[in-house]
């Protein structure tokens, strides 16, 4: 076997077999950029891995030598290789920003500790990216959740405990409501691989228990994805993890769930329940419906930067809900871009934030007034970064949008209330930014605090490299839209592993 | 005269902020080079002017995001005029910008020469624009980079204002305009601007009347009531602002959305033989003596220029929904007409503002006493809104008549007619009043001319509106194309 | 006979419903992991009921034992992983018990909610 | 049959009474002896429906490990849990509907033992069938454990090294105070308790030896390295119980303890690094023999001890993180 096979494992195990070794060292900076040559790295894999998977279509890795459906196996389309490639991007751009923010927030001491989750965080998300098997994807949940609540119990703020504390509650009852629906179909079927399961569901009969089945991993899921009303975790969390950690999370760790979800719903459900697109359609388009709306509503209202972009993180979660739950291929395309776009967006925003904290100390909206003339080249990334967020055209943000307007308008009669609804919570976006934005610009900063510092110029040139991205791929947005329409594809053809 | 050279039209502008933004320490290096971009631009532009006046539609694809949606640019009659007038009024007003700014002594003008080229910039956007996703990038550019000049000035009161600026610009615009474009392109499959129109026969019924609502109400640059709000509220950005980008630019590239689309997406045959379109003539109607009458009421100067100028956008609404090729050719001249007119009206304003600190009209008696060449310049501008020969405001005035009595649309006449009496009504009684009215007491009376730049600028507008006058072919002429290229019946 | 055979499924579901109830009813932290592991061990039950086959022995070959029926050995695997799994977590959850005690004085949910609202 | 089907509905019953118990105790300390209780209740059940090496990790970890942590837990914090009296009518009313909706689909389901059930068609016979060839250990809960399944087990290891970190990460000496034992008393543990310090002396080896044997001896009957990792921790916390928690740390220290946890989960991902390096798939043990049934023997000892180290070392130092802090 050459490299180039291995390539869907490595991408797993690479972070995954850094983590001890990390956590061995003795020296946060060492730790700091072990964690990030191998982030770098992994971006590489993943690179290659998404090239390799849009020129010779899934990929596929037996672990251990047994073939599916008794060995694990690994498989990798183009959905699996968008989130590969937001999980070590967002990796990478968060630590390589991160630096100065985690160094404040971690103790020199704990830090290998702390780095050694996060490549494990890594590690776990990918791995659930990648994953072949029902249960694979179970266990790198747990990893990746098990260190995402320790990469976020490393905030500053005491409140950072009891947020992961709730955050804990609701991911472990998440992961064990998946296992339970896993266990069900496994009943049903005796597999545990993706696509057998899907072949032999096929045969079943009695479809009670699949039903069962289905709604425990929906919620399960959601609960993870953080879908209104269950994201009652993540505004806390988001709020009060270090703002490093906060730009790594928020990029890909709710997407990762809707992966999931999709998958199952899709690969899995789509072609063997009847009635399963009613079902799915009614159960998730008024959550994601009520979540764009309530969460941006409550957006507005924020006096922390942080928290606001959680919310909005909440409503966005619920755009991609809102474009899946469409359940057609116009729709499944429009949430995968979205989850692309997304996180671009978000990303660059946390960033910014990151730095913001870093020169004000806080993140509270009054502590940062005045800030746009503080740091008028961060604040021109966020700025644009938020363009993006709110979708106006000729940033990655409308592309997503565009497609999920184009689904919403096929889904029927209800399509135009969608829109208006996709429409109205686009005005509230702007509404929440410029709450932030023209205090920025305009408010007096707190005394004794005015005169210009920015950030250093490379972590400078890092966010609009960042921001840059989101018009990079408003105006050019192939390689996003290609990786989506062969996700959409592989997906809905079934019978991919 | 290549396609190559369109990109260069919005990149310039970008490159002169890019290149003041650095040079913010230096204010002297900064402002000579926000002149000399202005002139470069404005070389580059009118360069381009023969070419297409020689029937030449240069156009250029600059990147495809979503597929059928590309972001591309051409020229036309219609756009080759737009740029052309922003561009050449921007030399104009960066020299006055120069006097004004400095002599008021305002704050962060980095930030306020850096903004302007980039709304410069994305008025050359919307003016180049090939469909409507393009027109539409550039149009929100044109709100994004206007808002900080708006807000310029950052106290509470300028906030609001700004925020009502910004909401109400950006609510219409995705909320109505976004939803046009997608719509248009949903049923005709393409969004670029295309002569005879692209909806016919994708479309028809009450179906038209509401498209054309949410194109009309989605531009809210065009200030048709009840979306006119935002107007007087961006009268608190400093005059240049009103004057370059609340007289010209920005509300110009609301009517010229609105007329391109008219013209190139429903067609104006299409649109003339649709019953359910017909409510715009009566909005637009309703706006022009609305918006006058409110304007008798105001006491602030910039204020009552801003309802003014709400009445004057309807014009050129009004002339293009009139439907006939000699309205199609007034609108076009009133865009560049009210624009003359109405810059010499805020550079007066500034002036005024600048040296006498004054901006209630109650405060101007007598003032053309200390300011005559101010005044005398207010005077022309004010003759041009009310269409007054010598001045440009008569031109188009006379086109728009000509269709409308063309079309024996006798609403247009009949609100031509009444808006010129009421815009006598306004206007007459403030240039009475300032050149000779007794000056009263307690108005403080020591204060001479503005400074020469601003001087300089207001010269020239008001010259140009009454050389404007008499040699306007070139620009009849190249509007002309835009008649002959319609469809062959409905010439005169 | 058929229903008896169904028992310990209703079994997992009522202690299932039982740690969720408690997850959301109770206040007390330490209380809130002990039913997070009643949950966990619910399912536990559910995949373990799963493997069991009929006159089946433990899957492991004995010498000279003959034929053999042996139980389904891939759930018990499974739940093997699961059951680490679930200890982790509730090593994890008590840590940050603990380190919430230490900064907040308490262990009851609604009044470290309350602080964090009044901070 | 019937009598066994009859234990198992007892002992469910007890079980369903014992969470209600747990529940309802606000005296912390009992509840957690009762989770125990329950533990060991879960563990019997597991025995009785053929899941011996489910039935010894329950009991080790659900009784013992799960037991003392939350004892080590309470050692900190109120033992009582403050008085709610709130009715949650939608809490009550989601569970009630739930558990109603899932039994009426468990009508759907095979019943207990049903050998057509579909698990039991499926991939679990050719396991039976082809462990004997492809493995040859008699355990074929091992094999699959380790072998077949062998990355969610890699996986496994992992979340407990997560865990360790963790836990070594919230606890790790923020306060930066010297360790001490569990009791109140300080360093020396419970010495001065002679029949407890006999009984610890005689009981000390024992574990320890039935731990290695477990580690070693997980191929041919119930156990493996998790088990075992579990049992010397076991008698190792013993120790520190018994013998006070600072000389515990002198047979070895958390930077040992460090390593050992570390190195194990790096040992069980080099053995599937090896396989690839020698031209199979990651985790292919048969490639590391020149006999692919020796290589899978090799392969499982080594991921097994890999397992056994982590394990050994990530619960050690979260016992004395735990201890630790006071």
């Amino acid at each position: 076997m050459t490299l180039s096979d291995h390539l869907p494992v490595l991408q797993v195990i690479v972070p995954l077999l850094a983590a001890p070794l990390v956590i061995l060292l003795r020296n946060g900076f060492l730790a700091w950029l072990a964690s990030l040559l191998t982030s770098l790295c992994a971006l590489g894999l993943g690179s290659q891995l998404t090239a390799t998977v849009l020129a010779h279509g899934p990929q596929h890795y037996h672990v251990g030598g047994w073939a599916p459906p008794f060995g694990i196996s690994l498989s990798v389309d183009a959905f699996s290789a968008l989130l590969v490639l937001l999980i070590s991007g967002a990796s990478c751009l968060a630590l390589a920003g991160g630096r100065l923010s985690l160094r404040r927030d971690i103790d020199n001491r704990r830090a290998p500790m702390f780095y050694g989750a996060w490549l494990i965080a890594v590690a776990g998300l990918s791995g659930i990216a990648v994953a072949g098997d029902a249960f694979n994807v179970f266990v790198f949940m747990e990893i990746s959740s098990l260190a995402t609540y320790i990469l976020i119990a490393g905030g500053r703020d005491r409140r950072a405990l009891s947020a992961v504390f709730k955050y804990l509650i609701i991911g472990t009852i998440g992961a064990t409501f998946y296992l339970i629906g896993v266990g069900f179909i496994y009943m049903m079927t005796g597999t545990l691989n993706f696509d057998d399961m899907a072949v032999r569901l096929e045969g079943v009969i009695e479809t009670r228990p699949v039903v069962i089945a289905a709604g425990f991993i929906t919620i399960g899921l959601a609960l993870k994805a953080a879908i209104f009303p269950l994201h009652v975790w993540l505004p806390r969390a988001y709020t009060y993890a270090p703002n490093a950690v906060t730009v790594f999370i928020a990029a890909c760790s709710t997407k990762v769930a809707l992966y999931v979800l999709l998958r199952f719903n899709f690969a899995v459900f789509h072609g063997n329940l009847l009635g399963h697109s009613e079902l799915f359609s009614a159960f998730v388009i008024p959550l994601a419906l009520s979540g764009i709306l309530i969460a941006s509503l409550v957006a507005v209202y924020q006096t922390n930067l942080k928290k606001l972009l959680a919310f909005s993180s909440v409503a966005q979660v619920g755009y991609i809900a809102l474009a899946a739950g469409l359940t057609s291929a116009s729709g499944l395309l429009a949430a995968m871009l979205h989850m692309f776009n997304h996180a671009l967006a978000k990303g660059s925003l946390f960033l910014c934030v990151a730095a913001f904290a870093l020169v004000s100390g806080d993140t509270s909206l009054k502590r940062l007034q005045g800030i746009g003339r503080r740091m008028p080249w961060t604040m021109g990334a966020f700025v644009i970064a938020g363009l993006s967020l709110i979708g106006v055209p000729g940033t990655a943000g409308f592309i997503s949008k565009w497609y999920l307007i184009v689904a919403a308008l096929e889904f029927g009669q209800v399509g135009f209330l969608l829109v208006a609804a996709i429409v109205v919570s686009s005005l509230m976006a702007v509404a929440y930014l410029w709450h932030f934005v023209e205090g920025a610009y305009y408010g007096t900063p707190p005394a004794g605090e005015s005169s210009p510092m920015e950030v250093s110029l490379p972590l400078r040139c890092l966010i609009w490299v960042a921001a840059l991205s989101n018009i990079f791929f408003g105006l050019f947005p192939q390689l996003p839209l290609a990786l989506a329409r062969s996700g959409t594809s592989a997906l809905l053809q079934g019978g991919l592993y | 005269m290549s396609a190559e050279m369109l990109p260069w039209i919005l990149v310039l502008p970008l490159l002169g902020a890019l290149a003041i933004a650095f040079c913010g320490r230096w204010p002297n290096l900064r402002e000579g080079i926000s002149l000399l971009t202005a002139v470069t631009l404005a070389v580059l532009v009118f360069s381009q002017a023969g070419g297409v006046m020689d029937g030449a539609r240069p156009y250029i694809l600059l990147t495809e995001p979503l597929p059928g949606l590309p972001i591309a640019l051409s020229l036309e009659p219609l756009g080759m005029m737009f740029a052309c007038l922003a561009s050449f009024l921007w030399i104009i007003n960066t020299i006055y910008s120069i006097g004004y700014m400095r002599g008021n002594r305002e704050k962060h003008q980095t930030r306020f020469y850096v903004c302007f080229a980039l709304a410069i910039a994305a008025a050359m956007g919307v003016a180049l624009a090939d469909n409507l996703f393009t027109l539409f990038l550039f149009y929100e550019c044109l709100t994004l980079s206007t808002y900080p000049l708006v807000a310029h000035k950052g106290d509470q009161k300028t906030l609001a204002s700004a925020r009502v600026y910004l909401g109400l610009l950006l609510t219409t615009s995705i909320g109505l305009l976004l939803p046009a474009i997608i719509w248009t392109y949903v049923t005709a499959g393409t969004t670029r601007f295309t002569l005879g129109g692209i909806i016919d026969g994708n479309l028809d019924g009450p179906a038209i009347g509401l498209l054309l609502g949410l194109f009309v109400f989605g531009i809210g640059k065009a200030a048709v009531m009840p979306v006119h709000r935002w107007l007087p509220a961006a009268m608190v950005a400093p005059t240049p602002v009103s004057a370059l980008l609340h007289a010209v630019a920005v509300v110009k590239a609301g009517v010229f959305a609105v007329t391109k689309i008219i013209i190139y997406i429903f067609g104006v045959d299409f649109l003339f033989a649709q019953p359910s379109a017909q409510w715009l003539q009566y909005a637009a109607a309703f706006t022009i003596i609305a918006a006058s009458v409110v304007a008798l009421y105001q006491t602030n100067l910039k204020r009552m220029l801003a309802y003014s100028t709400i009445a004057q956008l309807s014009y050129v609404v009004l002339a293009t929904v009139v439907l006939k090729p000699l309205s199609e050719v007034g609108a076009a001249l009133h865009i560049a007409g009210h624009a003359f007119g109405k810059i010499t009206l805020f550079f007066a304003a500034g002036a005024i503002y600048t040296a006498a600190h004054k901006t209630e009209l109650s405060q101007l008696a007598a003032i053309g006493r200390r300011m005559p060449i101010t005044t005398a310049a207010f005077t022309i501008g004010a003759l041009s809104m009310i269409g007054v020969p010598p001045t440009v405001g008569f031109v188009s005035k006379w086109f728009i008549l000509a269709g409308s009595f063309q079309a024996e649309n006798y609403l247009a006449i009949f609100t031509i007619i009444a808006s010129t009496a009421l815009n006598a009504m306004y206007f007459l009684p403030v240039v009475y009043f300032a050149w000779l009215a007794p000056p009263s007491p307690d108005v403080d009376m020591n204060h001479g001319e503005a400074p020469w730049p601003i001087l300089l600028a207001l010269s020239v507008t008001a010259t140009l509106t009454i050389v404007f006058f008499f040699f306007n072919q070139p620009l009849i002429d190249l509007e002309q194309q835009l008649v002959q290229s319609l469809p062959l019946e409905s010439r005169p | 006979m058929k229903l008896l055979g169904l028992f310990n499924y209703w079994v997992f579901a009522v202690l299932l419903m039982i740690g969720l109830y408690t997850l959301i009813s109770k206040q007390n932290l330490v209380k809130k992991m002990l039913a997070l592991a009643i949950f966990q061990s619910a399912v536990f039950l559910f995949f373990i009921t799963m493997s069991k086959i009929e006159g089946g022995t433990a899957p492991i070959f004995r010498a000279g034992a003959g034929e053999q029926v042996f139980s389904n050995p891939l759930p018990q695997v499974l739940i093997l992983t699961a059951i680490v799994v679930g200890i982790s977590t509730m090593a994890l959850g008590l840590a940050i018990v603990v380190r919430l005690y230490e900064e907040y004085g308490t262990i009851e949910d609604d009044e470290i909610l309350a602080m964090d609202r009044n901070a | 049959m019937i009598t066994s089907l009859l234990i198992g509905i007892f002992l469910l019953s007890l079980l369903v009474v014992t969470a209600l118990a747990i529940v309802r105790a606000s005296d912390l300390f009992s509840a957690v002896m009762l989770s125990g209780i329950y533990s060991l209740l879960m563990a019997l059940n597991f025995f009785l429906l053929d899941a011996a090496d489910v039935a010894l990790t329950e009991a080790a970890v659900g009784a013992g490990v799960a037991t003392v942590l939350q004892l080590a837990a309470l050692r900190m914090a109120p033992a009582t849990e403050a008085r709610h009296r709130r009715a949650r009518g939608l809490a009550v009313a989601v569970v009630v509907v739930s558990t109603l909706l899932m039994i009426y689909a468990s009508f759907g389901q095979p019943t207990l033992g049903d050998p057509q059930a579909p698990p039991q068609q499926h991939v679990a016979p050719w396991y039976i069938e082809k462990t004997p060839e492809l493995v040859d250990i008699p355990n074929i809960v091992s094999a699959v454990l380790a072998s077949f399944r062998g990355y969610d087990t890699l996986g496994e290891v992992f979340v407990v090294l997560t865990a360790g970190i963790g836990v070594m990460f919230l606890l790790g000496g923020g306060r930066g105070k010297p360790f001490r034992g569990l009791d109140s008393q300080g360093e020396d543990g419970l010495q001065e308790h002679l029949i407890l310090k006999v009984v610890a002396r005689i009981l000390i080896p024992f574990i320890l030896l039935f731990g290695f044997f477990i580690q070693f001896h997980g191929e041919y009957s119930p156990g493996g390295g998790f088990q075992a990792g579990a049992l010397l921790v076991a008698g190792l916390i013993l120790y520190a119980l018994i013998r006070g928690e600072r000389r515990a740390l002198a047979v070895i220290p958390p930077r040992v303890l460090l390593w050992l946890s570390a190195g194990g989960a790096f040992l069980y991902g080099s053995v599937g690094v090896a396989g690839m390096l020698l031209g199979g798939e990651f985790l292919n043990y048969s490639v590391l023999a020149s006999d692919s049934i020796a290589g899978q023997h090799l392969g499982i000892l080594v991921i097994e001890l890999g397992v056994g180290m982590t394990v050994t070392g990530v619960l050690l130092s979260i016992f004395h993180a735990f201890a630790a802090r006071d």
